[in-house]
């Protein structure tokens, strides 16, 4: 077995392999297709200070090769997480990256300091970029000033590992990708959802709910490599990569570009048991070039 | 036990009123009223999701599933060539109750699918179907289904069995004194709704196998709740199989 | 036969399909596919002031439900356009929409001053958006104010319908939107393509020879719609909108959220006949259900 | 005239060394060293683009394609079965000259697709081929080759004919007083511009059919311009057959 070990912020993963927030429930739902252990992390659906109900009406549709959501961040609300939730995930030996928001400094700032409480989570990933809540939209997400002050009220709160999760609906990453470092991030993981729509031509009206979700899958890969290789060329952070990975060839362009680690989304729906079958491949992938990760991750020609 | 797996098809069969059965091999054994999450096994990544389809029937690691062409995905599905490779997540969500003596089960369209397997693997002593098609014409499966248990077919312009709604006719039934210990139903929304008016009625258990689009078949998406008049659901997970008191108003 | 006859500027479509710049060739190439007769216009490749020999190397890769293209922009100059190319589609009764693009104000308005000399053009769409350009990327299409000073200087020169098109790699469509509205544009047109990019794991390089390139096609379609969508609610110019469109069902998606004339791009490389076949279904949806184009147009319930 | 149809698959057969051949229904009768845009015609949108594939043969109103299993859009047109939809575009492209006594096909591989037709279409006195595969294993249709031509096999390894590169017995059929006046090449690119060097040396007239990624085959998109030594060309539309001189520096 190769050493697949990455270091981000005081967390080591035992493999570049995680799986996305919000594409993933809260862990157990995969027990039955694969084994949890065997992922470099997971992280957890989006939990905000309350509980939250989501989006009513539809709140998927699928796109050309890809999915709109607009879930709305349901969640169980910090508490339900800490007490109900993170004990029946404690077991599992994998990093436990809990995926955060809120809709103010100060409850971003209440928010982690309650999840920093916790030992068994290992980092936070706090989404600055959510684009289905109603108020606003990418709000966050969007400017770099805020980023940030935002980035840096956290970290005062925190001792763990704090990834910034970034908005591709930007005009260019790396200025918010930098604003996230400078605030003193550990690492930066790119990219959370496109802003789309689908229209319902029967009924003419929007298919979501929401009118508008977050567009995930294949559909959007070379948006998200290109995002990731531009910013893992400016930021001395990690950067992980995120969006529409879905096959051993996927992880390989990602971590060729510069990304220390991937995080697979929307393919959990298609083939539950995948970012195993990812971890093993890699491992193969290297073993048989006699390779080491740190050799592969950025070694991408310009 | 769940799995995921590709797998080829073993047998496509064309079947009336833009339907076809689809048959695969998987195990394990799945319970009557659990569904599978069905997509594409070549790689392609166009259509993305997998699709819910229910157990039509099982025997001996043989799964058939009934599946009628509405979109995209079940239109290139039903074109799909036997030994073209297929993936089934499963068997997903709860299953049909069988403790009661005598089950009625009631489908419309589409929704008779997971209603054939249900009958034929229940321990119910009785065992009958009120099946509703629009016509004889969109009618299918009416002797499969007949040599599981008795039918009685309505339709909606009477040219298959009587001209009435399904919930008409299990109105007359118990008036006529055959009073089922439990109702079955799968269909759409509004049928199953008017199915539990009935029930309420008389006094009958029912239960209902809800529809609602899916990102994932597993509780991992979120994508699949819906807010009933009773609760608000994550039809995955917690169903897809509910008591009929979702159908009313929570107080 | 439905009126399908759309006002844009000075210029009357005689319906709302057009071709996208740069999948459409000059139009002869799609003689032998359909009638350009029957399309409500086409936009040509884009011209510059001088010819242009575009980029070396891979020039197009497929992606899931899309492609990218770093074609360059390669085109034969605008002499070559008046001259040569201009006289081999004069005759066609539909309308030309010459899209052009520069590296500075001041050669954009030179070019919008020499085409506008020609009679049979029938109107202007200002590209400001090609992410494939080596110098800086979408650098006039992300800046309002540079949008409307430059839209004014070219607004100045010619008295031809002016279309502004968008480049979606900004955090906000509707900011640039207004700034092409103020400026003078007689319509937007968007999206132009997402910028991305494409490796290529055997040799480790970018598969494109520019390394990044344009994103397009179905895999875009969301993003295009949901930008339509906000951008025809806050500017009272037509929108034309881009981004997917392969089936008459995309065609009426786009309509419905406000459109007032779309454009297929990449399609046309599937199928060379695309472009008729929805002139002809969008005719006969609107037949059927006795509908007109106007109250199709917006008619999506919000 | 060009057309662009969608058309059902009317046969698919496999071939050694990972190719297929697909027959489909296609008018008007194409010219050698013309090629075809296919692609799915069943809707779906991933595989995107049509992929360029030479005539192999065209018979009575029936196109045969000779296609190599390359990767991801090849992979899936070959699990393709009998009756599946798919997009045709074509004929495309210029063709290869037909004015010359003596003419000698030289394929390379996959590069052998386009000149079974031409050889066979071939009006002039004296056909002969050249074929080069890696090794026997991975040679295939070679009967049918040989049916319409006689054919010197070469191979890599020696498994299959002389163990030579074909423009190795090109050099030594012209040494044995055996000129062509034509000279017909399709294969990978080394393999053409040696052929190339050897009729240069020769001073024979030598035309080679280039291969590039294309997105439309019909000179729409820009994307298939190669900087060959000789010129930039746009290969869909300028070709995809070329004269030698392609192969050389311009002065
Ligand atoms: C638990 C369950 C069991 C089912 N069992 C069967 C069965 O046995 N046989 C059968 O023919 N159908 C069954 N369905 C319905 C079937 O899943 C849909 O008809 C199918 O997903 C439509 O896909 P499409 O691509 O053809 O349609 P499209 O309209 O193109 O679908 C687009 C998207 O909408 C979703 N969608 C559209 N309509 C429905 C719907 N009615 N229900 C759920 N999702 C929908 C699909 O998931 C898909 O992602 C079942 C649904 C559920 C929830
Ligand atoms: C004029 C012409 C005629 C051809 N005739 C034949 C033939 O008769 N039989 C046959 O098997 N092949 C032929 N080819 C090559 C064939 O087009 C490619 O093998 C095929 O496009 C690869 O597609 P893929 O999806 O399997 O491979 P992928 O590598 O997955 O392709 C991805 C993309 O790269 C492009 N691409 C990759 N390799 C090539 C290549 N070598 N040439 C062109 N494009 C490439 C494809 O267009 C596709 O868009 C021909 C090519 C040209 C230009
Ligand atoms: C159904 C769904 C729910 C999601 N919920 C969250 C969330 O709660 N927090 C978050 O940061 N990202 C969320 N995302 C975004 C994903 O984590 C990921 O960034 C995105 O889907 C792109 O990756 P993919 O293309 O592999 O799916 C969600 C995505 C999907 C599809
Ligand atoms: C090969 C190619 C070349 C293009 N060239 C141009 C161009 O010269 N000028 C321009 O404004 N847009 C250009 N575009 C963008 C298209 O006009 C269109 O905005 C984009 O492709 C999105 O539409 P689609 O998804 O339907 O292809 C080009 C697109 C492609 C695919
Ligand atoms: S379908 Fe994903 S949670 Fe139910
Ligand atoms: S393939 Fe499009 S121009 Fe040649």
């Amino acid at each position: 077995m190769t050493d697949l070990r990455v270091h981000i912020g005081v967390t080591t993963l035992k493999n570049p392999i995680l799986t996305a927030s919000g594409t993933f429930g809260y862990g157990p739902e995969f027990e039955p297709y694969l084994n949890l252990h065997a992922l470099g992390g997971f992280c957890t659906k989006g939990i905000s200070l309350e509980p939250r109900a989501g989006n009513p009406g539809v709140r998927i549709v699928e796109t050309p090769s890809g999915m709109l959501n607009s879930i709305g961040l349901e969640n169980c609300g910090s508490r339900v997480f800490l007490d109900e939730m993170l004990p029946k995930i404690a077991a599992y030996d994998t990093a436990i990256i809990v995926n955060f928001y809120a809709h103010s400094e100060e409850d971003f700032v209440k928010l982690a300091a309650t999840l920093s409480e916790s030992d068994r989570i290992d980092a936070l990933e706090m989404n600055l970029s959510c684009p289905n809540v109603k108020q606003g939209g990418s709000v966050f997400g969007a400017d770099p000033r805020l980023i940030e002050s935002l980035t840096a009220a956290v970290r005062k709160v925190t001792k763990k590992t704090l990834i910034v999760k970034l908005s591709p609906n930007v005009t260019d990453i790396t200025v918010t990708a930098r604003a996230a470092e400078a605030g003193g991030a550990d690492a930066v993981s790119l990219i959370n959802t496109l802003i789309g729509a689908a229209v319902d031509r029967r009924t003419r009206r929007f298919t979501l709910g929401n009118k508008i979700g977050g567009l995930s899958g294949p559909a959007i890969k070379p948006v998200a490599l290109r995002m990731v290789w531009q910013t893992a060329r400016v930021v001395k952070i990690p950067v992980i990569g995120i969006g529409g990975i879905a096959t051993l060839g996927d992880v390989i362009d990602f971590l060729l570009v510069g990304a220390r680690a991937v995080q697979v989304g929307s393919a959990n729906f298609v083939n539950p048991g995948v970012a195993q079958d990812l971890v093993e491949g890699l491992d193969r992938y290297l073993a048989e070039r006699g390779e080491t990760l740190d050799a592969l991750i950025g070694s991408v020609q310009e | 036990m769940q799995r995921s797996i590709v797998t080829a098809i073993a047998d496509m069969m064309p079947v009336a009123g833009d339907c076809f059965l689809m048959a695969v091999p998987f195990e394990p054994e799945p319970l009557p009223g659990q569904f599978v999450m069905l997509s594409f096994g070549d790689g392609r990544t166009d259509p993305f999701l997998p699709r819910p389809i229910s157990i039509f029937d099982w025997e001996g690691g043989m799964l058939t599933l009934l599946i009628r062409v509405v979109g995209r995905g079940t239109l290139l599905l039903g074109r799909q060539a036997a030994g073209a490779a297929v993936r089934v997540t499963g068997p997903l969500g709860n299953s049909f109750p069988d403790d009661a003596g005598r089950v009625c089960f009631i489908g419309g369209g589409i929704g008779v699918a997971p209603l054939f397997y249900a009958a034929k693997r229940s321990k119910a002593k009785d065992r009958s179907f009120i099946l509703g098609f629009r016509s004889a014409d969109e009618s299918y499966l009416t002797g499969e289904f007949s040599e599981v248990a008795p039918v009685r077919f309505v339709s909606d312009d009477g040219s298959l069995g009587e001209k009435m709604f399904p919930h008409e006719k299990l109105d007359a039934l118990v008036a006529a004194g055959e009073r089922p210990d439990l109702v079955v139903t799968c269909g759409p929304e509004k049928m199953m709704a008017a199915v539990h008016g009935v029930a309420k009625k008389h006094g009958l258990r029912d239960v209902h196998s809800l529809e609602s689009r899916m990102g994932c078949g597993i509780g991992a998406c979120l994508g699949c709740r819906v807010n009933m008049p009773g609760a608000s659901v994550l039809v995955c997970k917690e169903g897809a199989v509910f008591d009929g008191s979702i159908f009313e108003e929570k107080q």
